[in-house]
Order: structure tokens, then C-alpha cells, then sequence
């Protein structure tokens, strides 16, 4: 193939990185991106919604060539499609309503990458796993917040939604303590009017088994795409079109630096 | 709040109004092809052959059967991996869009066909014997008989039942959402996502489906009334 | 007012039945019948219940296809063949057989009017559709006929709307508008009460005395006696006894009419 | 096709059929309740009763069930009335929301399907009873009910069946039945087909047994339709 | 075999319905009917379609709620009151209806036998749960009767497989399983073929010889003649005449009357 129109596919319902304004038009940080992606690659570019659902098989059918929909780069994933290098990540955060006792917790550091084995970074974790004892926290399905949850906080109930959104409404309600996703989502759902009143809580959370950031999916025969996507994303990164990007749609920089 | 709703430049009237349309263009069409199976699996139930009383058979059972979203996920990426494996025998290799409004119409209309095949067998079922001995004592045709006779009378027997169907189109067109075709539940999940007022869109789209649900009973209703005249006093 | 029609010398057999045979799985219903109706018989069936009357009426117009033997309408025999082995029989031509009904009306014990045709349209519907008769022409032969059986002003109502004898003089009426050679009627009064079985009985005499070939199975004796050129006794699937009406009614040779009269008598009144 | 996967998730996918199978059952079980009450409130007579069950079944059946699901799920919670009422130590719980909401759903087919099986009934039947002296309770106990409960049962039937598959619509609301549990695994393999497959296999032979069981139960109850030979 | 019941000194009235009226919205069907049977009477009512006939035999046990007049069984009248200011009409005591029908056995044209139960639970079920026999006493007594009537052996058979007259006993038993002073009859044999008529009739001629009170509907001249104590001629809601069987039927005071014997006995046989 000579890549010169490529189909990209988001959600069109995760603002801010990609969600819908009210005319129809896919809006946001992604479809921005993927615009300037596709100059630098010299192609034209069309980007369409898809569920989440069906994301991924659609991509292995042929339905269109990438996906751009804040889908984190994990091992799993990396089995039955291809990553291009990330352009962009969020750290996970938790957040919790402002009365709960919870808010009281301290935490050595602000910011805990799992993959260095810090001791500092060991400490918040065993006081994480300490303060959620016998709460029941919320996440999206199919999430590395979801895997997060799993592996590194077994003793912590969960549950899981189609959104993060309902589970902020059932964090209102009382259901769940506290919810759990990347920062952007938790910041979205603490403004909304079901959630008011909300905190964000603990430190943010980013790589190890949260993935390498938000990458762009690609079948894995189409390994001439994944380099010049790649090479597209370098420089977006390098000459600072990302960081605009994302302080247009976010407020703060999620640029890997 | 309600300014989310309305057809201004920030408001999603719009949008929700489209996604009403393509919700009745969704279940009309696959209603009608729903009758066209139904009356392809009444007629295979009705025959003699026990190969078309079999296929029928298992067409009822599984697409009843099974969850209506499997069917659709069948239909929509088995479908058009299908499409493109026949290609692929002819030496074409490239990707073939089957849009997902024609994915939706066939996956929705092959359930509702299911259900449409044991209403129209048991209407053709409920047609007294005495009128088509009546037609053939005339010495009218089969193909005549069929259509002045047992066509008029089985559709007052079947009418009922249709619109139950109908209903469960109507409702099954939501779960295509899941191939982004921008109906009522489609149009609903993206403003909720984006806007992040996940109760008013849901509840807006409640109020559409049951004002769809009015329109239709009524429309149902005056159908039946027409069909069955000369079955009540007047 | 007996009448015995006056059968000229040209008379045709317009129905004649040979050696008719029926099986319903193991119970064999007609076992060998011949009967002929020449051009202007009017032919009574008789018999008690399930001795098969209604079967030979409905193997006549190939209703029920017969096992064994001949049916022949105005000088043409109705084809059947053997399939499967012969363990079944079927018409060999459906258009023949299609072709030959339009000559036979039939009007059922039940009626079976079309429910959802008002009556002028049940009765224009076979032969504008069938025989291809122009809709105004019907449709004026149908308000003469519905006139002739005296339901003219039910003519735009639906068959619910009218009571048993106007719904079985519909039926007649839906008969004869295909100008039949030959009406065939199954009990045509036994639903009604006595008031409408006057009704109907009127309208069959009338056609009668108009020199229309009938067959008709009926329980009304007095009637038989009145309007018959011919009274048959229909007994387990054979035929006990044919014969005058006067003869068979009155003195038959038969032990078993015999009783049944007796019994008849007795019971109804 | 990833036989394997298949083989390996086949057991995960039946650890979740109790759920199913208890949140089926008591739809079911509430839902006749509910139905047998609407349809007798709605032949009650009373203009009242009549309207206002007349509106339940319109709304019950005239919306989908997933948004009924979802409204009252997340849409109770938001009141500050009901987290506070008694009931709300149930209605925090997704498994007790997702069976109000199927209980509501199938008592206001199901009560269609019996109210029309009540009016079938023929009057002769019921005149037969009165004319023995009996009373309205004893005539719609003894000669009423048993006739309509026969008639509606192949109706009931499909109920059932349409049932099972909506209680799939439970995952919505993060109980993890078999689709849930479906959704779960497909979304750390992405194998959808085999996973869909199996899951909808599972529904097939539950609707299977569900679908022979009324045949079963209609043939037991109807020696009189069987008994012509 | 002619027979009228000696009629005691001490007989009182077991029914008594005096100035019945009754109308079906715009329609007046019974115009101030009165009558009597004493125990032991057997009554018959004759009359055209649609004269009153079945309406007034479902007034008296309140089936239908005349609009106007009185029903009295056996010395107690059946209390009325009406509602919605006059316009309709409804029991005053919903009890004492129930108890004055277990004292009315009625036996429907159409039979209206349970079809989900057998025939000998048919003839139990009202005894049991409405007069509160013992079971085992109940199918006792029911066995009797089956066996009176002559269709023992279909006990445990179901209604759908029983032949029409066998039906009609069924009916008839089940009804004198509650041993109701009075028996009403809707046109017991209009829907039998003339074989079953007679096995239906002839139980019914038992009853009366047995001294049951009876009031029936039918169209069976001969055996109105034979069996009754007194023939009513009901017309358009009124009592045309009324009287001895052998004055009625022969030699009636009424044009009317005579029009329908007239008619009635061209039209049948
Ligand atoms: N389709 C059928 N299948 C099996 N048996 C049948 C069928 N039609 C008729 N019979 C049987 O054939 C016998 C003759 O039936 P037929 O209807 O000809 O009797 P009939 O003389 O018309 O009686 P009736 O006076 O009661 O109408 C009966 O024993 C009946 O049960
Ligand atoms: N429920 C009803 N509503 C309206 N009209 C009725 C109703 N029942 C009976 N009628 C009318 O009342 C009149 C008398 O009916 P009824 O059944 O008493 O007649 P009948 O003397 O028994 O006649 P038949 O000999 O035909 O049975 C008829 O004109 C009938 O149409
Ligand atoms: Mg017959
Ligand atoms: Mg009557």
C-alpha cells in the first residue's frame, strides 16, 4: 500500500481526547493530532467513529488502518495489534468525594512510576493498599486502571463500568468509595454536576502495568505504517505540536517527555 | 441544562433528531425484510420438505436463541470478513465496506424475521380450512388463492403479533449502536459521553422511543381495524 | 307440488361416479360407489352419520382425491395418477382439475363465505378473477343473483353481518354466479332453525323447478320427497339403496333404510 | 478461530450461569406477581386502577430495557429521598436493581399476555360456573385461571426465553453474569468472536432447556387438547 | 305414553317470575312476561328466533338482570336494586344469587362442559366446592348419575372427546349433581344430528317421568306434545298463549301461533 489515505477510528465519546460536538463532528485532542499526523506522513486522512467495542476487530478486518481512541499501550493489546511509540500519557489518578474519610490519608510522593523500586514509591503503595481495606473502588471495564487494580491491590474490591462517568454518579450515590482512571477522565467526572463535590486523591500513578502511554493501534502486517507514524510522532513531540495540542484540549502537557 | 437539548449551535436537537430518523429508517427497512424472512420461514415450516422445515427450524431456534447482540456482532464483522473471503477467491484483496446501515438493517431484520416466521405460521395456521376449499370449489389457482384468499385473511390473523414484532424491532435498532450507526441509543451514548449529563440523554432517549411507541400503536391499531372488517359488528 | 323433471331424450350424464374408493389412513369411507346424475336430476343423498355422504359430495369436485375410480363432469374424465408407489393418489393435471370445478358449484354445509369480502364481493370474486368476467358485468349478474335468492339489500355487508339463512342463501348465490352445471350442496340446512330452513329450502326448490342439476345431501326427508328426482341411501361406504323418492322413502327394499327412517321419525318429532 | 481460548474460558463463562440463572429466575418469579396483580387491577373495573396500571405496561413496554436498567440504577441513586429511605440497603446493590428492573420489565408483558389469556376465556365457561351457584372468586380460581394459564403458556414461553437473553443487559450495571463476564475476557484477549460464540452458545442451550420445559409443562397441563385421539 | 303430573294439593310454586322486562340497550326483548311452574311441571317454550326464549330462561337465574319484575324460587324473591340513578339494575345480595342458582340447574345449548377437567370432574366440581360434599361421596352420587344417563363409561374421558349427544348428558348430569329444584333447559338438541336428538331426549323424558320440575326451550314439537305439562308461545317478549300441550300445538286461540305450526311443519319435514 502507498499510505497515501489513511482511516483513522476513535471513539468520539472520552472527552477530551476524542468526543463529539453536538453538530456531529468528531472533536478533540486526537482528531487534531491525527490531522497533523497524517501531513507529516504526506496522507490524506479520515477519521471515523466506532464503538469501543469493536474497535480492535474492525482494525484486524480492514475496517480502517489505525486507531487513535486513548488506547494505552499494554502487553495484552501488543498480542493482536501493533503499538506505534506513544504520543501522549496521562498518569492514573483516584478520586474520592471530599467528605470521606479518606481524604485524610497522606502519602510519601506525589507522583510513584511502578517501574522504579523506589522505596519511596513501595511505601505508597502498602499505605494505598492499607487505607482501601474493605472499600470497593470503581473503573472503567477493560482498563489498565482495571489491570492496575488486579494485580497490584488484589484485596481491593472493584467494580467495573462502561464508563467512568457512571461510576462517578455511583460514587455520588455511595456505591463505591472512590473511583480510579487516567487523569483527565477522574478530572472530567469531579466537574460534572452528578460528582460536585469531589477530590481528587493520592499520588498519580503512570507506566508499569499502566502501560507506556497512549499509542497509536495498527495491524501487525503494517509495519511500513507503524515507522512512518513513528517518525511523525518524533517530530510532532520535538517541535512542540503535542504540548500545544494538549494544553489546547486538557490544560496541562501530557507530551512524553 | 435543557439547552444541551435544543437546536442551537451548543444543543443536541439536532442530532437527536437525525438519530430519530435513522432509527425509523433502521427498523422500517428491517421490518420489512423481517417480513420477507418470515414469510420465506412460515412458507419453509407450512411445506412438505423436511430439509426447509429443518433450515427453518434451526433459523428460529438459534437467531431467537441467542442474544441479539451476538447475531449483530456476527453479522457485522463475520459479514463482511465473508464478503471479502468470496472476493478473495476471484483474486480481490482489498477491504469492501459494507456500510453499517445495510449491516444493521440485515443483522436487526434477520431477528425480527425469526420472530416474524412462528407469527405468520401460526396466522396462515389460524385461516380456516372452509375458506380455501371455498376457492378451490371455484376453481380459483393456488397462486390465485394465495393471493385474493389466504394473504387478506392471514394478515388480520397476523396483525397482532406484528406489532409486537415491531416493538421488538423498534428496541432491538438500539444495540446496533455498537457499529456506530447514529441512532437514538448511539446518538445518547456519544452526547453523554461528551457532555458528561449522562441522565438527561438517556431519559431524552426513553421519551423518543415511547413516543415512537405511540405513533406505532396507533398505526397498528388502525391496520388491524381495517383488516378485520367484517370480523366485528359494525 | 311433487315434480319429477321432465328428462328429454338428449340428456347427457352431467356427473357420473365409478367405482369411487377412499381411504383415510386404515378406515376406508367409500368403498366403491357409482352414481349418475344426468342434465337436470336433482340427486338426494341420504344416510346416517359418517356412512360417507359428504366424502362422495367432496371426491366429486376433487376436495378429496379418491383412491380408486372415476369422476366425470360433462363428458370429461378427471385424470388421476398414482405416486409414490401408489400409496397415493393425485389430479395429473391441476388446471384440469382447476378447469372442471368452475362447472361444479359447491355450497357447504358451513358456508366458508369469504370473511373478509362483503357478500356482492364473495359472490363477483370467481368470476371476475377466475373466469375473467368484466368487474360491471359481474357485478351486475351478482345483485341478480342476490336478488333471485332475496339478500339484495345485504349486498355491501360482511358475512358476519347476516344471520345463518342469509349467509347460506349468500353462499348459493356465490355458487351460481359461476353458472355451474351442476350444484352440489352438503347439508344446507342443518345449522339453521326451522324458520330459515324454510328459507333456504324455498331458494334450492326454486332452482330445482328452474332445471339446475343438483346433488345434494340433506337430513330434511319431506323435503327429499318433495323435490328429488332420485333419493340414494349412503350405508357404511356403499350404496344400500337408489331409487324414487316415493319408492325409497316409503317402502324400501333395505332393512337397514328401513330403520334408519324409523328411527329418524321417531326421534325428531 | 483460538480453539484453545475456547476451551480455556469455557469454565469461567459457567462459573457466571448462577448469577444468570438467579437473576432469570427471579425476574420470573417477582414479574408473575407483579403481572398477575396488573392484570387483575387492569379487568378490575376500577377507572383508576385501570389508568394507572394502563400507564406501567405503556411505559414498561414502550421503552428499551437498557435504558429502563440504567435509569434505575444510576436515576434512583441521585435522590437524596431514596438514598436515604429504607430501601436503599437493596437498591444500592446492582444485583437487586438489575431484578426490580427485569421484574418490572417482564410483569408488564407477562401481564398482557395473561390478561388477554383471562378474556379468552369463553363466556359459556364462566356462565356454566355461575349457573352452579358459584361465587366470582371460586369462578375465577377453579374455572378462570386454570383455562387462561394454559392458553398462555407457548406466549409465556417466549417470554421466558426473551428473559434469559435480557438479563445479559445486567452487565450494564457492572453485574458480572455471563456477558459480563464475556465482556471482561474479550477485553483482555480481544477475542470476540470465540468469546460471543461461547457466551451465546451458553444462552442457546439455557433457552434450549427453557423452551422444552414449557413444552413439557403444556403438555402435562392439557390431557383434554391431547386426549383427542 | 302421554303424561300429565298428578299435581299434589300442598304443590307450591318452585318458580314464580311475574312482569320480567329486559332490554339490551335500544332493544326491548322481554315486554312483562309472567309465569309459573309448580313442582313437578314440566314447561315448554316455543317461540321464533329471537322472541325472548333463552333470555328469558337466563333472567330466571340471573344470568342476565332483568331490568323490571320479580323472580321468585321456591318461596324466596330474588332481591334487585337499581344503581347509577335507575339506569341499570344489579343483585341486591351477590350471596343469595349464588345460593338460589345451586337450587337452578341449567343446561346450556352448547353445553359449556369444563374442557380441562373430566367429565366426572365436571359433575363433582360443584358439589364439592360449592356445596361442600365430601369428595369421596361426590364422585359416588356422580358415578350414579353418569351411569343414569348412560355414559358411565367416559368418566375419566375429557369433554373433547365425547360425541355431541354424549356431551349434552354430560351437561345434564352435571347439572342434577347439584339436585336442583328446578331444571332449565336451553334448546338441549338443536346442535345434534336426529340420531342423538332421540338419546337425548329420551333422558330428558325420564327426568319428567321422575317428577322433576322443568322449563325448556325447543324446537321439538313432537316432544313438547309428549312430555309437557303446559306450552308457553313466547312472541317478540310477550306470552302469546299459553296452556295445555294438546290445545297449543293442535288448536291454538292465536293467528300467530298457528302461522308458526304452520311453517314450521312444511319447512322441516
Ligand atoms: N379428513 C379425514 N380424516 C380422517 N377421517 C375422516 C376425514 N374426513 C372424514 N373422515 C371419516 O370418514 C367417515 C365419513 O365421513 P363423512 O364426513 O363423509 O360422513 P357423513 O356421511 O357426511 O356424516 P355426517 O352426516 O355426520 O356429516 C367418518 O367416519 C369420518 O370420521
Ligand atoms: N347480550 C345481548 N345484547 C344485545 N342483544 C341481545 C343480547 N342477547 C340477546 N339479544 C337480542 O335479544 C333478542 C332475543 O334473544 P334470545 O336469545 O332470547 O332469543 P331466542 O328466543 O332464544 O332465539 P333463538 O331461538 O334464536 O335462540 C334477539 O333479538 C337478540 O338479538
Ligand atoms: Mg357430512
Ligand atoms: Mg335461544
Amino acid at each position: 500500500k502507498d499510505w497515501k489515505k489513511i482511516r483513522i477510528a476513535t471513539e468520539g465519546a472520552y472527552a477530551p481526547w476524542n468526543a463529539t460536538d453536538p453538530s456531529g463532528k468528531l472533536v478533540g485532542f486526537e482528531i487534531d493530532l491525527a490531522q497533523d499526523l497524517c501531513k507529516r506522513i504526506g496522507a490524506e486522512c479520515e477519521v471515523v467513529a466506532q464503538d469501543w467495542d469493536g474497535i480492535i476487530p474492525a482494525l484486524q478486518q480492514g475496517k480502517y488502518d489505525g486507531i487513535m481512541a486513548a488506547m494505552s499501550i499494554t502487553a495484552e493489546r501488543k498480542k493482536v495489534i501493533e503499538f506505534s511509540n506513544p504520543y501522549g500519557t496521562e498518569p492514573s489518578m483516584f478520586g474520592i468525594p471530599k467528605t470521606s474519610p479518606l481524604a485524610a490519608a497522606k502519602f510519601g510522593a506525589e507522583r510513584v512510576d511502578l517501574t522504579k523500586d523506589t522505596a519511596e514509591n513501595k511505601a505508597a503503595l502498602a499505605k494505598l493498599g492499607e487505607v482501601l481495606k474493605g472499600k470497593t473502588v470503581g473503573v472503567q471495564t477493560s482498563t489498565i486502571q482495571a489491570n492496575f487494580m488486579e494485580k497490584l491491590l488484589p484485596s481491593v474490591a472493584i467494580r467495573t463500568y462502561d464508563k467512568l462517568d457512571n461510576a462517578g454518579i455511583d460514587m455520588a450515590a455511595g456505591r463505591v468509595d472512590a473511583i480510579f482512571g487516567d487523569r483527565s477522565a477522574v478530572s472530567a467526572v469531579l466537574e460534572a454536576d452528578a460528582a460536585k463535590g469531589m477530590v481528587l486523591f493520592g499520588p498519580a500513578f503512570s507506566r508499569g502495568v499502566l502501560g507506556d502511554g497512549v499509542g497509536v493501534g495498527l495491524r501487525k502486517a503494517d509495519k511500513d505504517l507503524k515507522e512512518k507514524f513513528n517518525k511523525a510522532i518524533a517530530d510532532a513531540t520535538k517541535d512542540g505540536t503535542i504540548t500545544k495540542l494538549s494544553t489546547k484540549h486538557f490544560g496541562y502537557d501530557i507530551a512524553i517527555k | 441544562m435543557l439547552e444541551l437539548l435544543s437546536f442551537g449551535p451548543n444543543g443536541w436537537g439536532g442530532q437527536l433528531l437525525s438519530g430519530l430518523a435513522m432509527t425509523i429508517a433502521v427498523s422500517v427497512s428491517s421490518f420489512t425484510l423481517g417480513i420477507l424472512f418470515g414469510s420465506a420461514g412460515a412458507a419453509a415450516k407450512l411445506s412438505h420438505s423436511l430439509i426447509l422445515n429443518g433450515i427453518a427450524e434451526l433459523y428460529t431456534t438459534v437467531v431467537r436463541g441467542v442474544p441479539e447482540l451476538l447475531v449483530i456482532y456476527l453479522l457485522f464483522f463475520g459479514g463482511s470478513g465473508m464478503i471479502m473471503a468470496v472476493a478473495g477467491i476471484f483474486g480481490y484483496d482489498g477491504y469492501i465496506e459494507i456500510n453499517a446501515f445495510s449491516i444493521g438493517v440485515a443483522s436487526v431484520g434477520l431477528i425480527s424475521g425469526a420472530y416474524s416466521t412462528e407469527v405468520i405460521r401460526g396466522a396462515v395456521q389460524s385461516v380456516p380450512f372452509g375458506q380455501i376449499e371455498a376457492a378451490r370449489a371455484c376453481g380459483m389457482s393456488r397462486w390465485l388463492i394465495l393471493r385474493r384468499v389466504l394473504v387478506p385473511q392471514t394478515l388480520r390473523y397476523a396483525l397482532p403479533g406484528l406489532g409486537n414484532v415491531w416493538q421488538l424491532t423498534l428496541k432491538d435498532t438500539a444495540l446496533i449502536s455498537v457499529t456506530a450507526l447514529a441512532e437514538i441509543m448511539r446518538v445518547a451514548h456519544v452526547a453523554a459521553g461528551s457532555t458528561r449529563q449522562p441522565f438527561l440523554f438517556y431519559t431524552t432517549a426513553a421519551v423518543l422511543y415511547l413516543l415512537l411507541t405511540t405513533v406505532s400503536t396507533v398505526a397498528f391499531e388502525q391496520a388491524e381495524r381495517r383488516a378485520n372488517r367484517g370480523v366485528r359488528r359494525a | 307440488m311433487h315434480r319429477h323433471p321432465p328428462v328429454s331424450d338428449a340428456a347427457t350424464a352431467a356427473v357420473v361416479v365409478e367405482d369411487l374408493h377412499k381411504r383415510f389412513g386404515e378406515l376406508e369411507v367409500l368403498k366403491g360407489v357409482s352414481l349418475t346424475a344426468r342434465e337436470g336430476d336433482v340427486i338426494t343423498m341420504i344416510g346416517s352419520s359418517g356412512s360417507g355422504k359428504s366424502t362422495l359430495l367432496r371426491c366429486i369436485n376433487m376436495l378429496e382425491i379418491p383412491d380408486d375410480g372415476r369422476v366425470t363432469i360433462s363428458g370429461e374424465t378427471i385424470g388421476l395418477k398414482k405416486i409414490r408407489n401408489g400409496r397415493a393418489t393425485v389430479p395429473a393435471d391441476a388446471r384440469q382439475v382447476e378447469r372442471i370445478r368452475t362447472k361444479l358449484g359447491m355450497v357447504f354445509q358451513s358456508f366458508n363465505l369469504w370473511t373478509h369480502m362483503t357478500i356482492l364481493e364473495n359472490v363477483i370474486e370467481a368470476p371476475v378473477h377466475v373466469l375473467g368476467v368484466p368487474k360491471a358485468e359481474a357485478i351486475d349478474r351478482g345483485r341478480m343473483l342476490l336478488d333471485k335468492v332475496g339478500i339484495l339489500a345485504k349486498a355491501e355487508s360482511y358475512p358476519i353481518q347476516l344471520s345463518g339463512g342469509q349467509q347460506q342463501r349468500a353462499a348459493i348465490a356465490r355458487a351460481l354466479a359461476m353458472e355451474p352445471k351442476v350444484m352440489l350442496f352438503d347439508e344446507p340446512t342443518s345449522a339453521l332453525d326451522p324458520e330459515l330452513v324454510g328459507e333456504v329450502l324455498r331458494v334450492i326448490r326454486q332452482l330445482a323447478d328452474e332445471g339446475n342439476t343438483m346433488i345434494l345431501v340433506t337430513h330434511e326427508m319431506g323435503f327429499a320427497r318433495e323435490v328429488a328426482s332420485k333419493v340414494v341411501f349412503l350405508h357404511q361406504g356403499r350404496i344400500e339403496e337408489e331409487g324414487a323418492p316415493d319408492k325409497v322413502l316409503t317402502n324400501p327394499d333395505s332393512e337397514r333404510v328401513r330403520q334408519f327412517l324409523a328411527r329418524h321419525l321417531s326421534g325428531a318429532a | 478461530m483460538d480453539w484453545e481460548l475456547m476451551w480455556d474460558s469455557l469454565p469461567r463463562l459457567l462459573g457466571a450461569m448462577p448469577l444468570t440463572l438467579l437473576l432469570v429466575f427471579a425476574a420470573l418469579f417477582f414479574g408473575a406477581g407483579v403481572a398477575f396483580a396488573t392484570a387483575l387491577l387492569r379487568l378490575s373495573g376500577n377507572r383508576v386502577a385501570e389508568t394507572l396500571t394502563a400507564a406501567y405496561v405503556f411505559v414498561f413496554r414502550g421503552t428499551p430495557l437498557l435504558v429502563q436498567i440504567f435509569l434505575i440504577y444510576y436515576g434512583l441513586g441521585q435522590f437524596e429521598a431514596v438514598r436515604d429511605s429504607f430501601l436503599w440497603p437493596m437498591l444500592r446493590e446492582p444485583m437487586w436493581c438489575a431484578i426490580l428492573a427485569l421484574t418490572l420489565n417482564t410483569g408488564a408483558y407477562t401481564s398482557e399476555i395473561l390478561r388477554g389469556a383471562i378474556l379468552s376465556v369463553p363466556l359459556g365457561q364462566v356462565e356454566a360456573a355461575r349457573a352452579c351457584g358459584m361465587s366470582r372468586v371460586l369462578t375465577f380460581r377453579r374455572i378462570v385461571l386454570p383455562v387462561a394459564i394454559r392458553q398462555m403458556l407457548p406466549a409465556y414461553g417466549n417470554e421466558m426465553i426473551l428473559m434469559v437473553k435480557a438479563s445479559s443487559l445486567a452487565s450494564t450495571i457492572t453485574m458480572l453474569e455471563i456477558t459480563g463476564l464475556a465482556r471482561k475476557i474479550i477485553s483482555q484477549s480481544f477475542a470476540v468472536f470465540e468469546i460471543f460464540i461461547l457466551a451465546g452458545a451458553i444462552y442457546l442451550l439455557l433457552n434450549f432447556l427453557a423452551a422444552r420445559f414449557i413444552k413439557y409443562t403444556e403438555w402435562r397441563l392439557t390431557p383434554y387438547l391431547r386426549a383427542r385421539a
